[in-house]
């Protein structure tokens, strides 16, 4: 873990309300699934965003512009510098089989990573309306299914509209918090491995602030920066 | 170096920067040796496992951080036997926070804790965040003044009492001064948020703490008015995110200053406030 | 227009925007016409004339206004004869905020303006810039049922009691709702800022009262809490300054909202909030 | 008295740490030592300064930089607007036959008017260092006594040096507390009508907050936004 005002490289929109930041860092070793926290101007608690891409000591982190600290990301131009804390979390088990990824709308920012080190992969990605697509050359190879809310590209649906025809193996998801409420439904229901990354508020990142919880389904709490940010379904509640 | 340090409490630290209960932890000391601190006062500490509220647990307000975490921590034993040995390697001096929802729960934690090297207790009757023997425990003088006594007689180290702003502090201070060995002013206050969205509140448990720059001359007044009741030394915290802050709560009476939420903020702030304070006395 | 009214203490208010005590003039009437305001509560006045405390009185500090003013006012002699009739022209809704050093003065008070047009009562029982009659009044709870049992005898118009966050809500709220018909919360809260330079305080008064921005979730959740131990309409009071804010404080369960020191950062905020409520209903 | 969003016109650095912003307004009648507020973006209080120049609705004001507000009043592009309250308080008393003016820095901010309107006029300023003054061509036509403290320029003294041979016309002053305070005990011990205008820090300009108070001689407050900002210096204590 490292804590150091990084470079900005670049900083674009790339989607409706989606940024993609890259920035000079070297993170050492990095799993799909673990996390930064990006430290913005103005704001007093950082955020976390998913490690996109991490390449040749270039980091990508896709964002969405919901609020304050997001906006402000937005100002950031190249040369620029920003502090980071990571990398955090624990990320993805990543199988060595096949592996089916359910991403909803910016949910597919972990997965860019996944890529890098997983050949044999179904993505299924589900947005409202394809404006919201992006990067969909980065996943050339993978079998890819897309879903749009409006049907104004590829099947009209919801990424867990896929959950009936899917193949047995390891899901990766990562999506909005009713997606994932399914997907926690159908991996008890089913008793199956579904790895889901959630989201939670958080001051820290380190377990100090006992801020980021999440609940256990077996009662109590899960942490999200020491016991996440990915969790087996069937073991949480949202 | 030596220029830094402050006796207190017959204690003698190397700076008067220390990093507040609930606001830092050990993986901080990847970043910088938490031995250059002055000293670290742990995350509050109950007889037994504590889960926390319900989440979210934490929010940002404009110009201030609002949490209500719940005293969620381990227990008294698992803290004894877990964390304490990896704390102890972090800094000499390390402040064990404690609370409890009886008076029977201060007197077994300090029990539990006085064979260990901690250095001392800091009691806090000020979380806004639960509903028995927090903030109300500091408002019931008589439950308070108990417990001070009989912790005076068990304790064989330096008693901290850890106050809010909602607390009568013209009241308390003198009446805690006989069998306290000093004062920690404040700790976050009683506030809360709203998601208009949604028209809730922001936080799992409706209410929670204030912290931050919004506090800051709040806990100055606290300070100032503390230091003016009690000769005992005083700790400042609210709202400390820079130099000039530390420098403040020194003017207004502090002998030693803790740093929280500045944490979340910008991991190096113990760091750097340490740095700060050494090129300013040259 | 109508959807805006509100119905409290046997009063209709046109919307639920009111100037706080303390911090609008009738030159605001220059700027916009006060009358379209949902009502005014004035200055605190005193029996005597007070010329308040020595200055600087106020100050900016990071996100809030400090001031340490000292309840300046003509007394009730000029107040009636010199202020009030200038008021009455303002706005058909006047509050009169009133503050004593000691209970007679109260009385007298609501005797003097009884036969006068105002609309209802503020006391004050929580301003932090004055020796006595103040914030220690609202502490006194003894002394403050007595005030309250009299006034209530007393006065012929509504009695809305201003606390502060540093009071205990729990206690006074259910205390004095018998004898109320509403309540103010917050006053500002004490505070206080250094000047480093000087090392010196930035008030001439040592320590005063913190409003604005800071101040906002510690309100809300005053107005929250109260909100639970009372019947009694609640004015919600403290760091509004945008729309969102009143949205925030009526969520939480205030019937009314005071816009303070908001004032003196955009001296058109009462028009412009009025507007946004308009604009929020359609 | 108006409440307006003016543009600025000009915002330039005329001399060490003092800028000259120029916004566009009508005012109305204006007259010299009556002051203004700015509304500096990020301050919850607004600032007060002194009316500089005024004519054919162009407003100037000259302003010192010395804290958070005249910092952000720096950052002012033309076309840029901000929100101004005035114009507010009483202004000088100007008398018809010769006057004595005498500045100390940045308080020959109000005397640019005087010129306007006045030109049998001694005025006599006093600055730190040569880089500190400004604007001297606007006086022309005025009797000019310069003072630098460090002998930079003109005279090697403080502007109040004057007082021993300065003549026994109304003098108008302003200017750092301590060169106040040296015309208060001028004044008192002489028995002369000097009007000086101080400075308080405000919270509202309109008489709402009570918190320009200026100490009485005869005791009590004089307010600076309704009874000032100029005094005839016998009545006041700084
Ligand atoms: C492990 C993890 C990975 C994430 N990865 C990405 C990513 O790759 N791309 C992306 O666009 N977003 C990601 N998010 C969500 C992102 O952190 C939030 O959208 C962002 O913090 C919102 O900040 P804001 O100031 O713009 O919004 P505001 O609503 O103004 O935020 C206010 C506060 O709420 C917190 N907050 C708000 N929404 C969230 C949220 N969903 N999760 C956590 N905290 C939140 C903020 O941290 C802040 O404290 C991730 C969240 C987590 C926990
Ligand atoms: C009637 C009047 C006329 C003035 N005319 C001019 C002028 O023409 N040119 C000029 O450069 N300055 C003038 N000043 C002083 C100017 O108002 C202050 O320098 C300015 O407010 C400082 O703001 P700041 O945020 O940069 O400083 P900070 O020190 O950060 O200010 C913090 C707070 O202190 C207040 N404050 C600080 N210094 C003063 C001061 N001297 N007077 C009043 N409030 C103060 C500010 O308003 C603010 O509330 C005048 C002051 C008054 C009262
Ligand atoms: C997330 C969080 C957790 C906290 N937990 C505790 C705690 O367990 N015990 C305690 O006494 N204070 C706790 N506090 C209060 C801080 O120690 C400190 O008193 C308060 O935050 C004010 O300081 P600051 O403004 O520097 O943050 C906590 C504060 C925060 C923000
Ligand atoms: C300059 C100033 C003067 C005030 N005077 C009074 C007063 O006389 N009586 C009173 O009850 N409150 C007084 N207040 C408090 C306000 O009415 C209000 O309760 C407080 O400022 C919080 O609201 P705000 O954050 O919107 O300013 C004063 C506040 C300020 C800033
Ligand atoms: S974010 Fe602080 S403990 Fe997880
Ligand atoms: S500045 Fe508010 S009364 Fe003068």
């Amino acid at each position: 873990m490292q804590y150091v005002k990084v470079k900005v490289i670049k900083n674009s929109k790339v989607a409706a309300q989606i940024f993609e930041l890259q920035v000079e860092v070297d993170l050492g070793h990095v799993k799909p699934g673990q996390f930064v926290l990006l430290y913005p101007k103005g704001c007093l608690l950082p955020r976390p965003f998913s490690i996109g891409d991490y390449v040749d000591n270039v980091l990508t982190i896709f964002y969405k512009v919901v609020g304050k600290g997001t906006r402000e990301l937005t100002k950031l131009q190249p040369t620029a510098s920003i502090y980071l804390l990571g990398p955090l979390g624990n990320g993805f088990d990543i199988p060595t089989h096949h592996i089916n990824v359910i991403a909803g709308g910016i949910g597919i920012a972990p997965f860019f990573l996944l890529k890098r080190v997983a050949d044999d992969v179904t993505l299924v990605w589900g947005v409202k309306t394809k404006d919201e697509f992006f990067g969909l050359e980065r996943f050339k190879g993978w079998d890819i299914h897309l879903y749009t809310e409006d049907g104004s590209h590829g099947m009209q649906g919801m990424a867990t509209d896929c959950l009936n025809t899917i193949s047995k193996d390891t899901i990766l998801a990562c999506g909005p918090i009713e997606m994932l409420n399914q997907l926690i439904d159908f991996a008890i229901s089913n008793n199956r491995y579904v790895q889901v990354l959630v989201e939670q508020r958080m001051g820290c990142g380190i377990g100090a602030c006992r801020g980021c919880a999440i609940r256990r389904r077996a009662g109590g709490y899960f942490h999200l920066c020491e016991d996440g940010p990915v969790f087996d379904a069937r073991t949480i509640v949202l | 170096m030596k220029r830094l340090e402050v006796q207190a409490f017959g204690v003698t630290f190397r700076n008067p920067i220390l990093l507040a209960s609930g606001t830092w932890s050990p993986r901080l000391n990847e970043l910088y040796p938490l031995s250059m601190l002055g000293g670290l006062v742990t995350k509050t500490i109950t007889v037994e496992p504590r889960e926390g509220n319900p989440p979210p647990r934490i929010w940002e307000t404009e110009h201030g951080v609002l949490n209500s975490i719940g005293l969620e921590n381990p227990g008294i034993d698992r803290f004894i036997d877990k964390v304490l040995p990896e704390l102890e390697q972090l800094n000499p001096i390390i402040i064990v926070s404690i609370a409890g929802s009886k008076p029977e729960e201060f007197y077994t934690l300090v029990e539990r804790l006085n064979p260990t090297n901690v250095t001392a207790y800091e009691i806090n009757v000020s979380c806004p965040n639960v509903t028995r023997g927090g903030i109300e425990l500091g408002k019931d003088t008589t439950s308070l003044l108990d417990i001070a006594r009989n912790l005076r007689e068990l304790s064989h180290k330096p008693l901290i009492y850890k106050l809010s702003i909602v607390h009568d502090i013209d009241q308390i201070v003198p009446l805690l001064t006989p069998y306290a060995d000093g004062f920690t002013l404040i700790n976050s206050v009683p506030a809360m948020a709203i998601d208009l969205q949604t028209r809730r509140p922001q936080l799992g448990n409706v209410t929670g703490g204030l912290s931050g720059p919004s506090i800051k001359p709040i806990a100055l007044y606290a300070v100032h008015k503390a230091k003016k009741l009690t000769h005992l030394p005083i700790i400042g915290c609210g709202g400390v995110s820079k130099l000039e802050d530390v420098l403040e709560f020194i003017t207004v009476g502090a002998s030693l200053v803790q740093v929280g939420s500045a944490n979340f903020n910008h991991p190096l702030i113990g760091k750097e406030l340490v740095e700060g304070l050494m090129e300013n006395l040259i």
